[in-house]
């Protein structure tokens, strides 16, 4: 793996000028997501109707993996019903651990699946999957 | 009878067998104390430090990645060897005895509290006595104690007397460093949940010698060394059930364990990262997953059985010494590789100079067992312990040179 | 121009400055996470294993003895290292995170009460903040921070302006992971022993790179790691000035570190082994030990001197650049061989990652030290760090590299 | 060094039946000295007669050399100055070390030389010169 396939254009441009990256003040969910070993964070906003996310951005700070893995994940879920997205987060997990996976539906994110090969940036591609994953968890466990 | 273990083979994989002291060959028996370690082990340290050496977690380094992986899987092994479950039970400690102390500091300090109880034995080595005097004495609690019946085992029933609400852990040695007794740690933990007490296990003498399964124990907290099961020294173990891991705060705190830090407070990184506060001893963790594998390479059961019938000869030997007190059972039945015993009218420490003598290590004094040693009414005992490179051979010298040990007293 | 130091030739003497990542010589600059270890530090812990390996103190036979002749002339070494006087006030820990623990688990439990002042500094290492932190949240006492003048130096005048009688101790780090800057702790001790507070000197960065004298400095406590001067992970030091070394309470809890031992109370050895709980890690010692030799034998005015050169060669090439931002004092007077920095518009990680590419290992991320992060306004940097065996050709390689860091970014 | 010197005669003599090992129940001085680490115990008496040391006993429990080397000790400081007992204290001590020193003082005790090459044991014999020597300190501290 080369790095100009780890910082591809795809992923420059999501981390460069990505439109997803603003607040949204009306948001319904406001989840932060930390990776303290690096100090990578994130914030992802969300906006329901019911089970569908309707709207969605993120802020943050943070590596161009970290960044550009958030913005794609943006990207995906918006429009989705949780448990659309739920599958998408596996998928993408599989990637990064080099499990036998179909990439079709993850659009830009497939040009992460670089990152499997730079085990220290996993989890800085993995910060905001996971952290989606927290809305779900609290979601289901009530709170 | 086929040998279950070739102890002659199995010498040949640790080259410190090979030292002769004052020109005799080395019987090493004092393996309770700490063990060998196999060319594999002192390999893997070697390998560790010319190959992969780095800091681990934080930095995006080609050696770092490769430290990180070689220490996540050392745990993952450990979680595996003691059937932990999820590898985040497994918390890397410096010795048995630090692993205590971790629940001593933390959780009993935040659970235990006036009035409360709890339980100890009789039997338990310093370790496992010194961390609970300290709760006791700064929360008002009091400590209990089980004693032995008449065949030097735990006196079960009076678990069952003490047991009642009050008692807010119970903690007790799995196998016993001076009796050998393999204590049934499932029932007592079974019989303390019935009280809501937590339950932990001090496996330090157990982990090495026979299979462990800390979920099937089902106990709360578990405890055991790096360096009595060929591992390195410097790395011990403490599994915590995974129920209350998240509720058990944290104890050394800095690098490593955190999540943010601010000058006047910091959150803390979810465990086991959470309890390992510093740069932590890959090397020791790397060598110990050597040491699991060279063990699994063998067999639990077939280290456990070979122990057991060098046990049982030599207890049969001792015993046709009418000058040699033994301690402990008197059957095999649960029953480890340890054999503590005294000789008429000489000091251990005697006894264990003039065994020197004849290249056989043994140990003498009080084992850090001292209510014990008050308990059993010696002063202290020598203990002869063994291990996967000891054999029958080696049990003769060490009996000839026990018949001897008065003549040097001109006792006879 | 001589060579003080012939890194080349130093170099091998290190059999993993031999790995290649990624097909590219390494390039190993992470050395404030953790040093490279020598052939003979390798050996050292071989020899060991291979030939002295038993528990220390108790045992009466051959390889107890030799073990603890070991263990106590590692002790005795590192005393004469840092001119500590006695060797009993040399405590071996598992890394210098747990050294400062130790000292906020007994001493400063036991004399820092509601109202009384800790004096820190905002460039310290998390290993010296959060200890402090829960003896501050405990005792109801209060923390204060040393912030730093604008050539990124202690402000040493509001040490002057903090330090009364209510302060009980200032903790301090000799020399900063991050910004390199050596700290005139004498000086510091002596203002703060003048109002009575005692004096902690995280050592970590120090002791590995410099001459240290710990009675010179005249501090109370002083705190280092083996892992960081080229000894084996899992032993950390902890020095207690000798006049305060009685009336440390205990630590951990255990084995090795009593003196008499009954159900309900005990009493405890003298110091050291009054700290030293458990089977104490003497291959970390003896390993310790043979770092030690190796650093005396090159010397450590040489290695001090070395890593200046590369430190002044580096910080001018780097400051050519102009999309690279530099951390730390501009001159070199009291400056250790550490470079925080920072490329514009690309996130630490990244940078690290481009130039592990290249065979480059630097730490990339808060090296501990948030609050400094915070302080300086950055999420992270970026971090070279220097040894013996780091010499002016490797500096160029990473300055090539550093140079083309943002085109891979199209940004240029 | 043999086992033979190490359990000489005179050391089991010592040992198995000294005059020395008995309570002294007027006693001026009554100190105790343990060796944490292999369990010796032993009590000094000592009745004193301004700086003299009038008459000594000791009990105790623990290994011949530990037991056998208060005997001797009881032995050689019976009738001296407390000055006088803190040189032999000092020889003794120098003897185990294998440092240069004149025996000719020490008397029997001089059979426990063969020790210094016990390393294990040295601590045993020691054991009950330094609990005379924390007497002396504790009479100088005035304690
Ligand atoms: C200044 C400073 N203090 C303390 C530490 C902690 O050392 P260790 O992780 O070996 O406990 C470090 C190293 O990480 C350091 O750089
Ligand atoms: C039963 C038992 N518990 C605890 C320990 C303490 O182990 P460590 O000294 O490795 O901390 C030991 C060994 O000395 C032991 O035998």
């Amino acid at each position: 793996m080369e790095l100009n396939q780890l910082y591809s254009e795809i992923i420059l441009e999501h981390y460069q000028n990505s439109p997803n990256k603003k607040k949204m003040d009306d948001a319904d969910i406001e989840e932060k997501g930390h990776n303290p070993l690096c100090g990578d964070t994130i914030t992802i906003y969300l906006k329901m109707d019911g089970d569908i996310i309707k709207d969605a951005s993120f802020t943050g700070q943070g590596c161009a993996i970290s960044q550009a893995s958030t913005s794609m994940l943006i990207d995906l879920v918006k429009g989705k019903k949780l448990d659309e997205a739920k599958k998408l987060i596996q998928e993408f997990t599989d990637m990064l651990y080099k499990r036998d996976v179909d990439l079709d539906d993850l659009g830009d994110a497939q040009a992460l699946s670089g990152v499997a090969d730079f085990p220290a940036r996993v989890k800085c591609a993995l910060l905001p999957w996971k952290t989606l994953e927290e809305v779900m968890e609290e979601k289901e466990e009530g709170k | 009878m086929e040998k279950i273990i070739d102890a002659r083979k199995i010498r040949e994989d640790f080259p410190i067998l090979k030292v002769r002291p004052y020109g005799k060959s080395l019987i090493y028996f004092d393996n309770a104390a700490t063990t060998q370690k196999p060319e594999s082990v002192i390999k893997a340290i070697d390998d560790y430090y010319s190959g992969m050496n780095a800091n681990v977690y934080r930095s995006a380094h080609y050696l770092s990645g490769v430290a990180t992986n070689a220490y996540e899987e050392a745990r993952n092994r450990v979680a595996k060897f003691i059937n932990a479950g999820s590898e985040n039970t497994i918390i890397f400690t410096r010795n048995a005895t630090e692993s205590i102390n971790l629940v001593a500091y933390t959780w009993a300090m935040d659970n235990i509290n006036e009035g409360d109880e709890i339980i100890l034995t009789v039997a338990e080595h310093h370790s496992n006595i010194l961390p609970w005097q300290m709760v006791a004495d700064r929360k008002g609690a009091k400590l209990r104690y089980v004693y032995l019946n008449e065949d030097s085992r735990l006196d079960m029933a009076s678990y069952k007397d003490m047991l009642n609400s009050r008692v807010k852990l119970v903690a007790v040695q799995h196998v016993s460093n001076v009796l050998g007794i393999i204590n049934p740690v499932e029932e007592i933990t079974e019989m303390a949940h019935k009280v809501g007490a937590k339950v932990l296990i001090d496996g330090a003498q157990s982990v090495p010698h026979m299979r462990v399964d800390v979920r099937k124990i089902g106990c709360d907290f578990f405890a055991f060394s790096g360096h009595k099961m060929m591992g390195p020294m410097g790395i011990g173990i403490l599994y915590v059930k995974k129920e209350l891991l998240n509720s058990v705060p944290p104890f050394l705190r800095g690098g490593e364990m955190i999540d943010e830090v601010y000058e006047d407070r910091a959150t803390f990184a979810v465990p086991p990262l959470k309890f390992e506060a510093g740069t932590p001893n890959v090397e020791g963790a790397v060598g110990l997953s050597a040491a699991i594998e060279y063990i699994e390479g063998i067999g639990l059961d077939n280290i456990h059985s070979h122990e057991a019938e060098l046990t049982q000869y030599a207890l049969e030997k001792m015993r046709e010494i009418d000058f040699v007190d033994i301690y402990g059972p008197r059957d095999m039945r649960d029953r480890g590789g340890v054999i503590s015993f005294n000789v008429a009218d000489i000091h251990p420490h005697d006894v264990s100079t003039i065994l020197d003598q004849d290249g056989i290590a043994i140990r003498s004094g009080h084992h850090c067992a001292l209510p014990l040693m008050r308990y059993l009414d010696v002063p202290a005992t020598c203990r002869a312990s063994f291990y996967i490179y000891n054999d029958m051979d080696e049990v003769d010298v060490f009996i000839d040179s026990l018949k001897n040990v008065r003549k040097w007293f001109k006792w006879s």
